[in-house]
């Protein structure tokens, strides 16, 4: 088998599939394996990203993690499954029993369904929607949703301030996190998620990738973009909707069994997506960093990019504590939009100037772009250093 | 730090109409403590708190200790003209101590770093006239503690602005720190190998439980 | 008739009863959310692709949430029994509507010119949209963003509390170094 | 003032290093597998008590039966009854000598009070019984441990108390020579005392 | 139990028919502590008014205390606050010391510092642990301060036999000697200790979302601690310089070259950075005990295990414990139990200004206000 | 495919929705859904004559579209930032309340 073969594996695999039937049925069929295999590769991902994440998180802590069922602890989400499986499902008395029945499939269900135009490797976008990206947005819009939903389905007080909480936050880093893209969008002029993959492959001859995060603007918007896909997926240290030392699980409170498990999966999915978007338009998608690894095959790294994204997120977990619902909005509105708009800025220098031919075009183009973000990013936190800060103690 | 002596009498002064006494202590480790009555404590208080030369700003310990009636039988020898003739005898005299409620303050100065300073106060007896005036105006950090004296003796604060029950639940009757606190009987029977369990389960139920 | 605009307009339209007609607030909204996704479906059914992923962007997004958020504000989520959910009015409103409908449905039925077959599906490029927003629509475009401005900073304004002196300042301006 | 974003930075290379440091230094991973492996219990651990004897798990134990450690235990966890002969007359041995330990705290005053050297801390902790009542009630036979066992758990101590019994003994030895070579000298003088309890 | 309802007016400005949120937090509740409740009432999500509530724990130690003898209420000590036993010990054995007249050997005190003062290093160490986990940092931090906890109570054990409950003074000394091998063992831990807190330094002191969320919260200024009775750490970084080890020289303490720290602003920052420096200046004098402890008896010969009747009177000893000022007051009628035994727990007397503290901050302050006052409800409670 | 006739039915109905909603209903948030209801109505309409009219490839149906949706958005902020500050006065947002210029009339 050829590199290429392996590569297309999965497509061919499915084509053989398809050719077996009438073409009639052929488009609906082809819909549904890509679902079929969407759900299975994910949720298979979500078990193992929850066997990662205790074990990470235990190591970062000097623990081992969970280490009993099965050799290594591999089989804890079989079992942490089995559990959530026959848990009893509480619901409250006072609840809305529709509306909490309905909560986590509205969160599970638009967080899957932002999935559909993410290109998983080469020929492997599910739908090349032409504006994949808006489709990625407003389909995951629907999340606040199902936030809200079960919060204040539960009719307890600790989720209806969490569901606040998840809502406040949710719309707050919602435009910081699609102006982030927009500098991708604007460069590349596409909304297409596999043109802008396709746009950062490896030139012939060239040993590194074009990857957008190798520019300025690039790299300060997939900064932007991560720390808001952090805050979207609510994980530390943006996990105030949750906070669960001082609203205990926000609007899971009242959930528990199977529905929490959708919970849990609903955040995990998120945090997929957000990743699996952030890999394509920034991190050169399913193309390898380097040309001369492009043996390896187009999906193995994008899950590998993915993996290393979800650690970068456990990471963040095992280190950071939660900021307060205040300076979360303080930081979304004050800082994280009009940088943001400023990267916005630095993307259309860095576009206009790839015509500059002058003897030391690039170091201008660079220092240019790179000032253009450290000033404004300096200026917009006067304020905070100005209150914050460390201290000098004394003695008596 | 001044003498109690002097102490005493510069708050006297200070404080007209206060009545301080001086209570021994027999332990030569601790100084004797200052009782005032509780009409002139909160103004005593302020003294002790305010005065320059003490500054005690900070209540340390506040507590209450009770006392209960005490009938101590004692020998004495009496005189007594007996048949004309003086006579020594040997008798034995019952001395009566009125049972009372005292709470008591261990005031320090965090300012000048001095202390301790001793203040008590004393209730009339231990069931009706239990008030005594609240120091938590003066000392903030008496304010949990007058609380839990009230709960677990039953002193009452007069000035308090929050006086309830502090470890205790609201309802709960009696004040199970007082020396004759008898435990009410709601025992709950639980099958267990001790022995004194066992024996209060006995007393507890008409026919004692299998166990 | 399709059945796919069929079951659309039947979700689309519960969904809009739902949200008019039911006690609770909060279902009134969701509801609404309900017939939001409706109508973007339609759209993309009539392969108005951009519109409908707008449509879901805006609508769902912001206003579903936003409505949502009111109403958690204004404490008007909970039914309290008893409390009268339509106006004294309601039967001329009601009238008013159905007479409306009749209307329209009389001239849409009156209108034989209507009956039409569709042409082929236009090919409508999300590029092609831009290029016509920044040329042909360019004026529209700048005064919409003026308003979306003026909008932001009156809603601002408007929401925002009268005495703010008044209130207890947050924790870190309240920490401020001395 | 440092650059915004270094103390997280710093952070994260902190535990970064937490991380790595797991897998190469056992230092930083403290933790014990416990069921298969376990850590020896310090010379001084101190579990529950037990009762110590010499040769013989009834006979020899050296309790007297004085109460002095069921009158100083805190909770109140000792049960003793001491040993009566026909006559009603109180033996120096304990009939029922009951530790209840699902009460006791291990908090070795009774070991600590005992005259006798009598009842020491044991360092087992393995105790957890199926039946909640009554099983953690210890009898004498529960409680009674042989001296090599002591001496196993606690040498150092054990050794001071065998030196101090020992060296009791022979004092009482002396005395009792002493007394037997006066009593035997002037006639009719009754045997002192000797092993009265202080 | 019923959650009456507060007596108390709710502070002035706070009008009835603003949408005000009564909530419970606790008693449980992941970051109470233990089984500690407070009575909060949120408009949105600040607080305007917070009455803690507890007595979950009571045990009524105090009267236990009077029907036993004195030796007898030492393991109770223990369990007041079971992270800090040894300092317990300590500060009831010093108010029975002063009572009956004991004098401690010069040994005994040595052991009774370097105890006590690797008793502050776990306690502060461990709550800055808990104070970061209650601002959402998962644990790690709590668990590095476990970590050496670890170390610290290993030490413990080998000592006294358990490793929280130690039970290990005595009226007038302690109960077994140190060997050397231990006394090598302390100095490897406190000699890598240095190591732990650079490692805490690096992850907490300059991070910005900890020093965001911590300075200028829960301001207590200077004249309101002192006003209030709040001690130990707490009231030093409200800027009042009294350290009882400075101020009362118990023990041996003015044998030792150390410093206080003292904080400015009084917020939950400098809390947790006065507990640091505190935990630096503990190991100077670690450093020092393990030097210089000098061989000898460690228990006064007049002290008696059995039969131990001090003399009438009433004396009140008190200590620097790690959470501020423990005391012992005890009223003795000459018999062998206590006529009156009381503790002065810091903990619960730090509670007396939560409220105050907490007043106009979130609820997600409240929760660290809660966790720099460092409780354990064991003390609270009693 | 759907006649025309069809969509513009359903746009009707979806409109007369609304507005029943909007003339019946108290409370101001649910007026503020009606005329949503309403916009809504009419943005099927713009898509539905611009699939079926002439020059489809022109896109002015979208643009309509697009505009109105933006106008829409912002129609909402302000309405609910009206509502939010009606309550924030009055303690209620029953349109039928809230009928006199004044603030005062009434008790806070």
């Amino acid at each position: 088998m050829t590199a290429a073969s392996i590569d297309q594996v999965f497509v061919n695999a499915k084509q053989a599939l398809l050719s077996l039937l009438p073409e009639t049925l052929r488009p609906g069929l082809s819909m549904a394996i890509n679902a079929a295999a969407i759900l299975g590769t994910f949720a298979l991902l979500f078990a193992v990203a929850t066997l990662l994440e205790r074990k990470g998180l235990g190591r970062i802590q000097n623990r081992y993690g969970p280490n009993r069922v099965g050799p290594f602890g591999v089989l804890q989400p079989v079992a942490d499954g089995l559990k959530m499986l026959i848990k009893e499902d509480i619901l409250p008395r006072q609840a809305d029993r529709v509306v909490h029945f309905l909560a986590p499939i509205a969160l599970v269900l638009s967080v899957l369904l932002a999935y559909a135009v993410l290109p998983f490797g080469r020929n492997m976008a599910p739908i090349d929607l032409d504006a994949g990206v808006l489709y990625f947005f407003a389909a995951s819009a629907a999340t606040e949703l199902g936030v809200f939903m079960a919060g204040w389905a539960s009719r307890s007080k600790y989720s209806l301030l969490g569901a606040m909480r998840g809502i406040a936050q949710m719309i707050s880093y919602e435009l910081p996190l699609v102006l982030s893209t927009l500098g991708v969008i604007m460069v590349t002029g596409s909304l297409s998620l596999v043109e802008i993959a396709e746009r950062q492959a490896p030139p012939a001859g060239a040993i590194l990738g074009r990857w957008f995060v190798f520019t300025p603007w690039g790299l300060a918007g997939f900064l932007l973009f991560m720390t808001a896909a952090v805050a979207e997926a609510n994980r530390a240290p943006f996990d105030l909707p949750e906070g669960e030392s001082e609203i205990i699980a926000g609007h899971m409170v009242e959930y528990s069994g199977f529905k929490y498990a959708l919970f849990f999966m609903g955040e995990y999915l998120g945090m997929f997506a957000a990743s699996g978007l952030a890999i394509t338009l920034f991190l050169g998608g399913y193309h390898a960093p380097f040309a001369f690894l492009g043996w390896a095959p187009s999906w193995f790294w994008f899950f590998a990019k993915l993996l290393a994204l979800l650690a970068v997120f456990i990471w963040l977990r095992g280190t950071l504590p939660r900021l307060r619902q205040d300076q979360l909005m303080n930081f979304a509105w004050k800082w994280l939009l009009p940088m943001s708009l400023v990267n916005l800025v630095a993307a259309g220098v860095w576009s206009y100037s790839a015509a500059w031919t002058l003897p030391g075009a690039g170091f201008v183009r660079w220092a240019s772009c790179a000032g253009l973000l450290i000033l404004p990013a300096l200026w917009l936190s006067r304020g905070w250093r100005a209150r914050v800060g460390p201290r000098v103690y004394r003695y008596a | 730090m001044e003498p109690l002596e002097q102490l005493r009498a510069r708050a006297e002064a200070s404080v007209p109409g206060a009545v301080l006494e001086i209570v021994p202590n027999a332990c030569p480790a601790d100084p004797p403590s200052l009782r005032v009555d509780p009409g002139h404590a909160l103004a005593v208080a302020w003294f002790l708190r305010d005065d320059p030369q003490l500054r005690l700003d900070y209540a340390s310990n506040v507590t209450g200790v009770d006392w209960p009636e005490t009938v101590t039988k004692e020998k004495a020898r009496v005189k007594r003209m007996v048949d004309g003739v003086v006579k020594e005898f040997e008798t034995v005299v019952e001395k009566r101590r009125p049972g009372f409620l005292e709470a008591v303050y261990h005031l320090y100065s965090m300012e000048l770093k001095q202390g301790p300073v001793i203040l008590r106060q004393r209730t009339g007896d231990r069931d009706r006239a239990v008030t005594v005036a609240s120091l938590t105006p003066v000392w903030r950090g008496a304010e949990f503690q007058e609380r839990e004296i009230y709960d677990l003796y039953g002193i009452r604060f007069e000035g308090h602005q929050d006086l309830r029950r502090l470890l205790m639940w609201e309802g709960f009757e009696g004040h199970p720190m007082r020396r004759d606190y008898v435990e009410p009987d709601d025992y709950d029977y639980e099958p267990t190998p001790h022995a004194d369990v066992l024996e209060k389960a006995r007393k507890h139920y008409p026919a004692p439980p299998a166990s | 008739m399709n059945p796919v605009f069929f079951i659309l307009a039947v979700v689309t339209l519960a969904g809009a009863l739902g949200a008019v007609a039911l006690r609770n607030m909060v279902h009134c909204a969701l509801c609404l959310a309900v017939t939001f996704i409706g109508i973007a479906a339609l759209f993309l059914h009539q392969g108005a692709q951009f519109a409908g992923l707008v449509q879901v962007l805006v609508y769902v997004g912001a206003v579903a949430v936003l409505i949502v958020f009111a109403i958690l504000l204004t404490r008007s989520g909970d039914a309290r029994k008893g409390v009268a959910v339509f106006s004294r009015s309601w039967k001329t409103g009601l009238l008013t509507a159905a007479a409306t409908l009749a209307t329209l449905v009389a001239a849409i039925v009156n209108s034989p010119g209507l009956l039409r077959e569709a042409p082929r599906a236009p090919e409508l490029s999300v590029r092609q949209i831009g290029l016509d927003l920044m040329s042909q629509w360019l004026l529209p475009l700048e005064i919409l963003g003026l308003l979306l401005t003026a909008t932001m900073i009156g809603a601002v304004i408007l929401a925002m509390p009268e005495k703010p002196s008044g209130e207890p300042a947050p924790g870190p301006e309240k920490g401020a170094r001395p | 003032m440092s650059v915004p974003g270094s103390g997280i930075l710093k952070g994260l290379v902190e535990t970064a290093r937490n991380f790595a440091g797991s897998y190469v230094s056992p230092e930083r991973l403290v933790t014990v597998q416990y069921p298969e492996e376990s850590l020896p219990p310090p010379e001084n651990a101190r579990n529950f008590p037990f009762l110590v004897y010499d040769e013989d798990p009834d006979k020899g134990l050296r309790c007297v039966a004085c109460k002095i450690c069921e009158k100083e235990c805190p909770p109140q966890c000792i049960y003793i009854v001491a040993e009566r002969d026909e006559k009603g007359k109180v033996l120096k041995r304990p009939r029922i000598f009951d530790i209840d330990i699902s009460v006791c705290m291990n908090c070795q005053i009774c070991a600590e009070v005992c005259p006798f050297d009598a009842i020491k801390m044991d360092t087992e902790f393995e105790l957890s019984r199926y039946e909640r009542f009554g099983a953690l009630l210890l009898h004498k036979q529960d409680l009674a441990k042989s001296n090599e066992y002591y001496r196993r758990i606690h040498p150092t101590e054990a050794a001071e108390v065998d030196a101090r019994l020992a060296e009791d003994r022979a004092r009482q030895q002396a005395k009792a020579a002493a007394a037997k070579a006066a009593a035997a000298s002037p006639a009719g003088a009754p045997a002192p005392a000797a092993d009265k309890t202080p | 139990m019923s959650a009456a309802p507060p007596s108390a007016p709710l502070p002035a400005g706070a009008a009835i028919d603003r949408d005000l949120l009564e909530i419970s937090l606790g008693p449980h509740h992941p970051s109470t502590h233990g089984v500690f409740r407070m009575d909060v009432v949120l408009d949105g999500e600040r607080v305007v008014r917070l009455k803690p509530v507890f007595g979950y724990l009571h045990r009524n130690h105090e009267k236990l205390a009077e029907g036993m003898t004195y030796l007898s209420s030492m393991p109770f000590t223990d369990r007041l606050d079971y992270f800090c036993s040894m300092t317990n010990n300590w500060a009831y054995a010093l108010a029975v010391e002063k009572l009956a007249g004991l004098q401690v050997p010069d040994r005994a005190q040595y052991i009774r510092v370097i105890v006590g003062e690797l008793t502050r290093l776990l306690n502060h160490a461990c709550l800055i642990g808990f104070l970061t986990h209650d601002m959402g940092a998962m644990g790690t931090p709590l668990m590095y301060a476990f970590r050496e906890r670890e170390k610290i109570l290993d030490l413990f054990e080998s000592l006294s036999g358990s490793r929280m409950m130690c039970n290990y003074m005595r009226f007038g000394g302690c109960r077994v000697d140190l060997s050397p091998a231990w006394l090598q063992a302390a100095r490897k831990v406190v000699d890598d200790f240095p190591r732990f807190l650079d490692e805490f330094d690096a992850l907490l002191t300059t991070n910005e979302i900890v020093m965001t969320r911590s300075q200028g919260v829960g301001i207590l200024p200077r004249e309101l601690a002192i006003n209030a009775s709040v001690t130990g750490p707490m009231l030093r970084a409200s800027g009042v310089d009294y350290d009882l080890r400075k101020v009362d020289r118990y023990g041996i303490y003015d044998r030792f070259d150390f410093r206080v720290p003292l904080g400015e602003h009084g917020d939950v920052y400098d809390r947790i950075m006065i507990r640091f420096l505190e935990m630096r200046e503990s190991l100077t004098i670690l450093r020092q005990a393990l030097r210089e402890i000098p061989p000898g008896p460690i228990l006064d010969p007049k002290s008696k295990l059995r039969g131990f009747r001090p003399r009438a009177g009433e004396v009140y000893g008190r200590i620097e414990a790690p959470k501020g000022e423990l005391g012992f007051y005890l009223v003795s009628d000459g018999s062998p139990n206590p006529y009156r035994y009381r503790v002065r727990p810091p903990s619960l007397i730090n509670l007396t200004i939560l409220e105050d503290m907490c007043l106009g901050q979130l609820v997600a302050d409240a929760v660290i206000i809660l966790g720099s006052v460092d409780i354990v409800l064991g003390e609270v409670d009693r | 495919m759907t006649p025309l006739p069809y969509w513009l039915i359903l746009s009707s109905i979806l409109f007369a929705i609304g507005l029943a909603g909007c003339l019946v209903r108290r409370n101001a948030i649910m007026v503020l859904i009606g005329i949503e209801l309403m916009l809504n109505a009419a943005n099927l309409n713009f898509i539905a004559f611009w699939r079926y009219g002439s020059g489809a490839e022109a896109a002015h149906g979208i643009m309509f579209v697009l505009f109105a949706i933006a106008i829409a958005a912002a129609e909402t902020a302000v309405g609910l930032a009206l509502v939010i500050a009606l309550y924030r006065l009055r303690r209620t947002v029953q349109v039928d309340e809230a009928d006199a210029l004044k603030a005062d009339d009434k008790p806070r």
